[in-house]
């Protein structure tokens, strides 16, 4: 791969970033078009990505370059079927969360597409990174500016909620700093050299006990980000009072990079780990579909309603992660791309109002299916991904993982707690309906009863080329998802199948060592048969 | 994945052809003459109605006898599970065309083609026309995905589709919060079938390994589903099936509005009356029937789950009908005898009989849809909104003759009267619950019979009171609203509707009055002749559709039709004598108040759902919601930041500004650190070499050592600076036995004390034996010489019937996915004295790696045994 | 010649101080001193630098280096020194003239007091130690003590220099006591009685004691960092700036010198019986008292004071990881210093450069909405205090870092210091983030007065230079590690 | 007498130095308790040089701790003057318009 896709892939925003940064302040109207530019030509350059064959699994792409040599830093970049979606999710989103933000952001046009192109920035970087250190580097360099956009353009109480935001995020990443720096110091004082390249470290093998709590401060980081249950009470304070496209992105894509670690770096790194703790954040998830759904019922405030939605949908996607079989780990992933879309699709449509009213309020609609025809069928489609009606995306991804936990034991899959868990998610699906059309009831359907809302315009052209791109993601990912599930499976079938060879060796580890992966397929016996197995719970020997 | 079948793209377009009229209505309805729109919404289900004729005659050219027939069509795949072994199942759009799917797509195609129709002249003047089209359409398309998908998940994705169409037509008239709410029960009521639907299917694909209904019906004739379910509910073990038909039949008691489930099926009568014709009365409500029946020889499999059908449907039937029996208005006591009418289909089903189940299907669909429609000319003529009350029409027969004789025939053929439509297959079903009382001899099967066959006969009386009641009151008598007078009067001057309303009612009258003929029976009760070698409808059905045998034993025939015919007869006549021609509740003044008004409010099955489920879950999530912002919100996030504040103040506070204060902290830290080298540290480390032990404590400067290595009170070295010493430990020395339980799954190793007495072990960590249940955890375990062993305290077995479990100390055990083995135990003793002279004492409990014999032997010593044992 | 080559930094320093009095005394024309000062400071950091680029250094007379170090160490500690220093000469140069009390002798006190900076962090006998250190301090109270009208001020630099001097009798005590149990003042001669097991244990526990006691209140670790807050919110901000940064690193280099040069045998070092768990103490504490106290407080300069306690506490992480670590750690806490140098110039650059005269910004409402209304004159602040935090991609991110890295590889009880240390740090994002709180997020309240930023070449140069090295050792650090760890290397073999 | 002797007296010295230092709250008599403690370290310098009779490094130190302590008075008188100036007094307890 000559072409350094990904190199230019980050390139472009950080540029642009810079290039806003030098543009006079007078040019407003100049700045919107060239950060939104900027942004569509990352995307362009994004769905390159997607013409490469992901039939086998592995990076594509690859760039190595050493950057810090004594440390064993390096910049070390890639995408496999997993990331490539988040990629793809992140570069559409950008610029559909930026357009859509000109119709509320009116002030220092300038900073905030700056903050916007570093925030896309951070998240791409965190998608395409290899190395742990510059994964680290990303995770933390998307906290400024996303704080920056919730505190300088956010709502009434947008203070606390960006320090929230920042602080908690940061509590969780810098444990998970001081777990890295632990697996990078054990792999050195085995190999006697510094590195931080995922596949290199993933060589190690440590036992139980530090991998509990590597994990356990992995996990912690990442389960605030996703957030999960119940660390997920800065979401709906971050939510509430970002801006529009500030809560687009946060929902559509930063949420995300929770899961993404937990696939990417957790669960390789620490197989033994994960494979008993992960039932119970499975078990959290499922506590988070419910609570959140529950939670999210009684809200006034819509746009905290969908906040509280996205602690339920999140819920989903760890249970099934953790159900470590291909449709769970599909299905979780596919579902992160759904809820992009919808949850995103629902922050602008929430924007729309809100830019209109100036309200978020349940109370202060009612009858606005009568005033706005197209903007209630836009809003009903997206609430339909969002329940997961069959022939949306929503339906797809909920399926695959509701199979995924209902499968994740034995042949037919009832792990008792796993199939109490797939009970009790599957009643998640009941609740998602109760919640939203409550919250469609008391916006769309009825009288109109307050006389501001008798005239509000109906979605303008800007609105409804942001939300068109969505709305068709909604059904092409429900009606054929085979054309995204194609790429990832390959990848999340050796990921299932080196995490369970990894975590049958971690599991008989009891001094660290190294280990390369081929090597071990090699020794263990009846690799094949392993490798086949997808039922990781069950011992290997039965 | 391919059926062998021909490909036939017709049922493709079948489906197309709405779909594309529903999005061309929504999109651009809205700025479409009127003309057009209609033209598209009619036209597209006419095509549609076309090419469904067209299919079904290339079927009935595949049909042969017995064998099985269909045409498929396969579209894409759609996404595919990868099952435990590597099986992947693919989920295809695949659209099948058999004998059933084929009757159910000309029902729905051909009666809704009829109710589209008729909603010209129904909806024509309503400003939502172009929606109400759209959504009409767009529910065909969802149906006709239900009725032809070839496997459980795309036949969700009508499900769930025609429950959206549901709730956005029971919601139409929207402005009414009414009406919404209505929209919104329907369809949170049936999403909680859709929770059984969707687990059912996991259980269906995990058994069967696919998702093509002919896999799982075949996998369910070859007993794949005997086993029992892995887990144990309530103490008993159902079979697999058993477990799957109880959450499959939960989605159709939503879907089909059967108890628990059914209480959204009046609310839903808020949409018009062309929606309740078409959606909840012929088609929608149906599909929970028409699932069973797909998946017949699956439901056929577990006695347990067809009882439960059985006894369902026949409660559902008897509660639906008498609340129907005391309700004033048309369309509610419509609903309810859908309601009722479904059940006595969910009874067929449940007594083996699913051709005669779907041929209440088949002829409901004409009857009730008449009645709806009817119902709406009524309330059309009389210029009612919402619904009719009956007690302020009456003699409309003078004003419209067409509604009136459809209206009567559709009443007779739901009541049974002989040779109607309704009559046979309501007979059928009769017959299927005697042919249980004879044929099962088991208590269970027999009693379910029973109780059916009484139940059923029942409801049978009362459905054609209650419909008669509605004819006479509606259509004989005098016109009460002539005078205007009362409150709310309807239009003093009714007039028939237009012929788009009544050339559907008068097709539709016709199809309730004769298409019963298709299921004439083999025997001809009493007579007992043979009509002829087969029933054609049953013949017809046999290739998809599993069931019991027809008995053909007279005195089971005769049974069922007396009972039937009876029923009819006692039904009419009593509406005769209390109703005709009278303008009062004749019933009501008979029947004392209260139970009356119990009835009259459903028996407030609303109101109990409210108080038990609803409000429950609304208030817990009503805590929960402040809670989070609130308990979890300040427990996570609030008290934490504040207690960190509050420590940085007092913190800061100390910082008073006096110089003499900083210079105290100051000299407070140099005594401090003084003091953490006044008192000496040690920290007793161990190495082996061979038998030999090496202890070390770190060195200090000016630090001197010595050493009680056994720590029996006696100091083997002197003191010396040198802080490392040797010693060999003898049997003497041991202090103990250290066992380890490690748990190899999640490598969590634990250490446990044992000595010679039973000692109850606290193995969390340790997973159950694999031949154990999960319940049974915890072991007791003791030192006996040199073994340690184990034993269950309760039950007093433990591996393979052993009593105890006796394992070598020292050595590694396995025991179930728990590694077990035990150490040695001795304790080292090491005293420090400093340069200041205080000196502090460190005791150590060191596990030795290898046992000791009696004495020292190199010969038996032992390596480290720390690996698996596998 | 060669020799003077090593110290010439050194030399070129003393040079300028003495040429700036002559200038001074026949000059009015103040405002060329600053570039003058901060020139030549640069030139002595520039030629430190080439020196440890070039990485061959001739050696010098024993005469020399029985007390003043010719090495990579020193080298390296002049390079900080002198940069921070320069810079903080330029910030005065904008700052004293915004205010109106420029004069002279400023800038020759700031070139002696680095001086006595570098010769402290060269010191290598407990003679030089003294002098070195009694050079910068005089020093030091003195600038403390320059704006000698205003009550704080003086105050300031009063119990600085009390305390100060009471610390330094305690350190000289320290000093004679381990003389008297070595018989050696040289550190070298030190370290091989010691190491030998042949000094006087009781003398040399209660030198060390209070030799740790002595520096430790130079660094400002709990519990002898009392004078910290005062004295830094005393001094006008240049002061501060050089104080937080020229006199913490020298201060720093000592202690190296001390425990890890002195004391740097395994017995004196051992993880229970050595130096090594008072250190780790005396990190946990300052890390949390600092990162708490400094929640507390409402003026941004007194916050920058605190935090420069718990950066302290960070500083102190890398050396109690020395034992296990060994060169590793030393690097890690000379690039921590160097990271930290850049980053609190930045931080208190833009803090002056957000005051103009009569309203100098020491409170956080006195940057009330100057991010708004002067983001360009807001945004070096803003990567002032993400580097401070630890941020990437900036200079303190891979300090603290790298200290961490080092606690973590050192094992045992050093990986908990690392997590309460980054928790202290998470703690510590709170007051930084309210900098750009008030920045960019807050308005001044009605009757407050609005910032408006100072106009001045000076204090912009100074941010921009500051600004360059905290993006450029974090985002390229590689050279700066090598210094660090040929210096480190120099130290501890 | 022995070496510990003069080691006594230093100590006894330093203690009554910083013990005068933190219990007087004036600033020049604080100063002059510092004194005192560098004079007990001039003590112990010369008293362990006699221990070393190789070279004369405790007694060369002693003359610079002298020659420093004269300078470091010099600064120290110089701004408790001006503190002085402003405050009107040398009592440590008025001198805490820094805190907290």
């Amino acid at each position: 791969m000559t072409t350094q896709y990904l190199t230019w892939l980050l390139a472009i925003p950080a540029l642009s970033a810079l290039v806003v940064l030098l543009l006079p302040r007078s040019w407003e109207t100049a700045t919107k078009r060239f950060a939104i530019g900027a942004m569509l030509v990352e995307f362009i350059v994004s769905t390159r990505l997607i013409l490469a064959d992901y039939s086998e699994a592995g990076y594509r792409f690859v760039e190595h370059v050493t950057w810090v040599e004594s440390f064993g830093i390096s910049y070390k970049v890639g995408v496999d079927g997993i990331s490539l979606w988040l990629v793809i999710l992140t570069t559409l989103l950008s610029p559909i969360a930026l357009y859509a933000s000109w119709g509320s952001i009116k002030t220092r046009i300038k900073e905030y597409a700056f903050s916007f192109l570093l925030l896309e920035l951070g998240m791409l970087g965190a998608f395409v990174a290899l190395d742990l250190f510059l994964f680290y580097v990303f995770w933390e360099l998307m906290l400024v500016p996303m704080y920056l956009i919730i505190g300088v353009w956010g709502g009434k109480d947008r203070v606390y909620a960006a320090v929230k935001f920042f602080l908690y995020t940061m509590v969780g990443s810098l444990l998970m700093l001081v777990a890295i720096l632990y697996v990078v110091a054990s792999y050195e004082k085995l190999a006697g050299h510094y590195t931080f390249d995922l596949q290199e470290l993933s060589t190690l093998f440590l036992p139980a006990v530090p991998q509990y709590l590597l994990f356990s401060a992995f996990a912690l980081a990442f389960a605030i980000k996703v957030p999960m249950f119940p660390f997920h009470t800065w979401l709906p304070d971050a939510h509430v009072q970002a801006p529009t496209g500030g809560s687009v992105i946060l929902a559509a894509v930063l949420l995300k990079l929770g899961i993404y670690g937990f696939i990417r770096f957790a669960m390789p790194l620490f197989p033994v780990a994960s494979q008993t703790l992960g039932p119970v954040l499975a078990g959290l998830g499922v506590v988070g579909i419910i609570y959140g759904a529950y939670a999210a019922w009684v809200q006034r405030d819509l746009k905290k309603l969908v906040a509280y939605s996205s602690v339920s949908h999140m819920g989903f996607i760890l249970l099934g992660l953790f159900a470590m079989n291909r449709h769970g780990v599909s299905g979780a992933i596919l579902q992160m791309i759904n809820h992009g879309i919808s949850t995103g699709a629902l922050f602008l449509l929430v924007g729309v109002i809100y830019d209109r009213r100036h309200s978020r309020m349940l109370d202060d609609f009612g009858g606005l299916a009568k005033v706005m025809p197209w903007y209630t069928l836009f809003f009903l489609i997206i609430t339909l991904s969002s329940i997961g009606l069959p022939g949306t995306n929503g339906f797809v991804g909920e399926f695959m993982i509701l199979a995924g936990s209902f499968f994740s034991r034995t042949s037919i899959g009832f792990g008792s707690s796993w199939f109490v868990m797939t009970l009790l998610a599957t009643t998640g699906v009941i609740f998602a309906a109760v919640y939203m059309l409550h919250a469609v009831l008391r916006i769309f359907w009825g009288k109109v009863v307050h006389p501001e809302n008798e005239s509000l315009p109906d979605l303008n052209r800007r609105e409804v080329v942001s939300l068109l791109p969505l709305i068709v993601l909604v059904f092409w990912i429900g009606l054929y998802p085979k054309f995204f599930l194609d790429k990832m499976n390959p990848a999340v079938d050796s990921f299932i199948s080196d995490f369970t060879i990894r975590y049958y060796e971690g599991r008989r580890t009891v001094e660290p060592h190294l280990t390369d992966l081929d090597e071990l397929k090699l020794r263990l016996k009846g690799v094949r048969s392993l490798a086949m197995t997808e039922s990781t719970g069950e011992d290997v020997q039965r | 994945m391919h059926l062998e079948a021909p490909q036939q793209i017709l049922l493709l377009l079948i489906i197309l052809f709405p779909l594309g009229g529903a999005i061309i209505n929504g999109l651009l309805g809205r700025y479409m003459a009127k003309g057009l729109v209609t033209l598209v919404g009619v036209g597209s289900v006419a095509v549609s109605f076309a090419l469904a004729v067209a299919s079904f005659v290339e079927l009935y050219g595949l049909h042969h006898g017995v064998e099985e027939a269909a045409l498929a069509y396969h579209f894409y795949e759609w996404f595919s599970l990868k099952l435990p072994g590597g099986t992947v199942v693919p989920v295809n759009v695949q659209f099948v065309m058999d004998s059933l799917s084929g009757v159910m797509t000309l029902v729905v195609t051909g009666v809704g083609g009829l109710i589209h129709l008729y909603s010209i002249g129904y909806m024509g003047e309503d400003e939502g026309y172009p929606r109400f089209m759209s959504f009409l359409n767009l529910f065909m398309a969802s149906m006709l995905i239900l009725v032809l998908g070839s496997s459980v998940p795309v036949m969700f994705v009508g499900w769930e589709g025609v429950g959206l169409c549901s709730y956005l037509l029971i919601g139409f008239w929207y402005e009414n919060r009414d009406y919404a709410g209505a929209g919104r029960k329907a369809f949170v009521v049936n999403r909680i079938g859709d929770f059984g639907v969707l687990i059912g299917m996991f259980i269906l694909v995990g058994v069967a390994g696919s998702f093509e209904f002919a896999d799982i019906n075949s996998a369910a004739v070859s007993g794949q589903f005997r086993p029992d379910f892995p887990l144990w509910i309530f103490g008993v073990a159902p079979s697999l099936a058993t477990v799957a038909c109880v959450f499959l039949f939960l989605g159709c008691t939503g879907k089909s509005a059967q108890i628990p489930l059914f209480v959204w099926l009046p609310d839903a009568m808020a949409g018009p009356t062309p929606v309740s014709a078409l959606i909840h009365a012929a088609t929608m409500v149906t599909a929970g029937v028409y699932l069973c029946c797909r998946l017949s020889p699956l439901f056929i499999t577990s006695d347990v789950a067809m009882s439960i059908i059985a006894v369902t449907g026949t409660l559902t039937a008897l509660l639906a009908a008498s609340i129907a029996v005391v309700q004033r208005e048309m369309k509610k006591i419509l609903a309810y005898s859908t309601v009722s009418q479904l059940g006595f289909m969910f009874a067929a089903v449940g007594v083996g009989f699913f051709a005669a189940g779907f041929f209440h299907v088949f002829t409901h669909a004409f009857f009730k849809a008449c009645l709806f429609l009817g119902a709406g000319s009524v309330m059309h003529a009389v210029h009612a909104h919402g619904d009719a009350d009956i007690f302020k029409l009456g003699g409309l027969k003078k004003q419209l003759p067409i509604t009136r004789w459809t209206f009567l025939a559709s009443c007779l053929a739901i009541a049974g009267f002989p040779l109607t439509s309704g009559f046979f297959s309501k007979d059928e079903i009769l017959l299927g619950a005697a042919a249980q009382i004879y044929r099962r001899d088991d208590l269970l099967m027999n009693s379910v019979g029973w109780f059916t066959l009484i139940g059923l006969t029942l409801a049978a009386v009362m459905t054609a009171f209650y419909m008669f009641r509605l004819y006479f009151l509606t259509f004989t008598g005098e016109y009460r609203s002539a005078d205007q007078s009362g409150d709310h009067p309807y239009d003093a001057h009714p007039h028939e509707s237009p012929p788009s309303m009544t050339i559907p009612l008068v097709v539709l009258g016709i199809g309730a009055l004769g298409v019963g003929f298709l299921g004439l029976p083999h025997v001809v009760p009493v007579i007992g002749t043979h009509l002829s070698d087969y029933s054609w409808w049953g013949n017809w059905m046999e290739g998809s559709v599993a069931g019991h045998a027809v008995p053909e034993e007279m005195h089971i025939v005769n049974l069922a039709s007396g009972l039937a015919l009876a029923a009819m007869a006692i039904g009419i006549s009593a509406a005769w004598v209390l109703y005709r021609n009278k303008s009062t509740d004749a019933l009501t003044d008979r029947m004392p108040a209260r139970l009356y008004q119990l009835a009259f409010d459903k028996w407030r099955v609303d109101e109990l759902y409210a108080a038990t489920i609803v409000n429950p879950i609304k208030k817990v999530a009503t805590v929960a919601g402040r809670a989070d912002m609130t308990f979890v919100d300040a427990l996570m996030t609030k008290w934490p930041s504040f207690k960190v504040r509050e420590t940085g103040r007092i913190l800061a506070r100390m910082q008073n500004g006096v110089v003499q204060m900083y210079g105290a902290v100051m000299v407070v830290g140099v005594v401090a650190v003084l003091a953490w080298f006044w008192t000496p540290h040690s920290h007793i480390e161990v190495g082996f070499e061979g038998t030999k032990v090496e202890l070390t404590t770190p060195q200090g400067l000016g630090y001197e050592y010595r050493w009680d290595a056994n720590s029996d009170g006696e100091f083997e070295t002197q003191w010396a600076e040198t802080p490392t010493t040797t010693f060999e430990y003898a049997q003497d020395d041991i202090r103990g036995v250290a066992v380890f339980i490690s748990h190899v799954r999640s490598g969590v190793e634990r250490r446990i004390q044992v000595t010679e007495e039973w000692t109850p072990v606290p193995i969390e960590s340790v997973a159950p034996i694999a031949t154990l249940a999960a319940t049974e955890r915890g072991f007791e375990v003791r030192i006996d010489g040199q073994d340690f062993v184990f034993r269950r305290p309760d039950p007093p077995t433990l591996l393979a019937g052993k009593e105890e479990l006796r394992l070598p100390m020292s050595k590694g055990g396995r025991l179930g996915p728990a590694r077990v083995f035990a150490r040695p135990l001795v304790e080292a003793t090491v005293e420090v004295r400093n340069t200041f002279g205080n000196t502090r004492r460190t005791t150590k409990e060191i596990v030795l790696p290898f046992p000791i014999a009696e004495a020292p032997s190199h010969a038996s010593l032992m390596p480290p045994t720390r690996e698996v044992v596998r | 010649m060669s020799a003077l080559m090593g110290l010439s930094p050194l030399l070129l320093l003393v040079a300028a101080g003495l040429a700036i009095m002559l200038v001074d005394a026949f000059t009015s024309e103040r405002s060329e001193l600053a570039l003058v000062t901060a020139a030549s400071l640069f030139v002595g950091a520039a030629l430190a630098g080439a020196m440890l680029a070039g990485g061959d250094i001739a050696p010098a007379p024993d005469v020399v280096t029985r007390y003043l170090a010719v090495d990579e160490l020193g080298l390296f500690f002049d390079i900080v020194i002198c940069v921070g220093a320069g810079l903080s000469a330029l910030l005065a140069g904008g700052y004293l003239r915004e205010h109106g009390f420029e004069r002279g002798e400023f800038y020759v006190l700031i070139i002696f007091t680095a001086f006595g900076a570098m010769v402290l962090a060269r010191a290598v006998d407990l003679l030089s130690i003294f002098l070195g250190l009694e050079t910068m301090s005089l020093g030091a109270y003195a600038l403390v003590a320059y704006r000698r009208t205003s009550a704080r001020a003086v105050e300031g630099a009063v119990k600085y220099f009390l305390l100060g001097s009471f610390a330094a009798a305690i350190l000289l005590f320290g000093s004679a006591l381990l003389y008297g149990a070595t018989g050696h003042t040289d550190l070298a001669g030190i370290r091989e009685v010691v190491a030998a097991g042949e000094a006087d244990a009781t003398l040399t526990i209660l030198a060390l004691v209070m030799l740790i006691a002595g520096l430790a209140f130079k660094v400002g670790a709990v519990p002898f960092h009392m004078w910290v807050p005062d004295a830094y919110e005393g001094a006008a901000t240049p002061v501060t700036t050089f104080m937080s940064v020229g006199v913490k690193a020298a201060a720093v280099a000592v202690l190296l010198r001390v425990l890890v040069g002195a004391f740097g045998d395994p017995v004196s070092m051992g993880l229970y019986t050595g130096w090594t768990p008072v250190i780790m103490l005396m990190a946990i504490v300052t890390m949390v008292y600092g990162n708490l106290a400094a929640l507390a407080q409402t003026s941004v300069k007194r916050m920058l004071a605190y935090s420069s306690i718990a950066h302290a506490g960070y500083i102190l992480v890398g050396l109690a990881a020395v034992h296990e670590a060994g060169s590793f750690a030393v690097s890690s806490v000379l690039y921590y210093i160097a990271a930290y140098t850049v980053s609190n110039v930045l931080a208190f650059g833009s803090l002056i450069l957000m005051g103009s005269k009569g309203k100098e910004a020491v409170s956080y409402d006195d940057l009330a909405g100057a991010g708004r209304r002067h983001p360009m004159a807001a945004f070096p602040f803003v990567i002032g205090v993400l580097s401070l935090l630890g941020m990437p991609p900036t200079a303190g991110f891979f300090g603290k870092y790298y200290v961490f890295s080092a606690a973590v590889s050192a094992g045992g009880p050093m990986i908990w210091v690392a997590v309460i240390g980054v928790l202290a740090s998470a703690v510590g994002a709170y007051y930084y983030l309210k900098v750009i709180v008030y920045l960019f997020m807050r308005e001044p309240e009605e009757d407050q007065p609005i910032a408006v930023p100072m106009q001045s070449i000076y204090v912009t140069v100074a941010l921009v230079l500051a600004g360059y090295y905290v993006l450029k050792m974090g985002i390229t650090p590689s050279r700066y590690l090598d210094w660090a760890a040929s210096a480190a290397s120099s130290l501890i073999g | 007498m022995g070496i510990g002797t003069y080691l006594a007296l230093a100590s006894v010295l330093f203690g009554i130095g910083a013990a005068g230092f933190l219990a007087r709250r004036n600033m020049l008599i604080q100063l002059m308790s510092i004194e005192l403690m560098l004079n007990a370290v001039n003590v112990l310098l010369l008293a362990f040089n006699r221990a070393y009779p190789g070279n004369h490094d405790g007694q060369v130190f002693a003359f610079f701790v002298i020659a420093v302590a004269a300078a470091e008075a010099a600064v120290g008188l110089a701004i408790l003057i001006a503190y002085y100036r402003i405050k009107k007094t040398l009592d440590t307890d008025d001198a805490t318009l820094l805190k907290y």
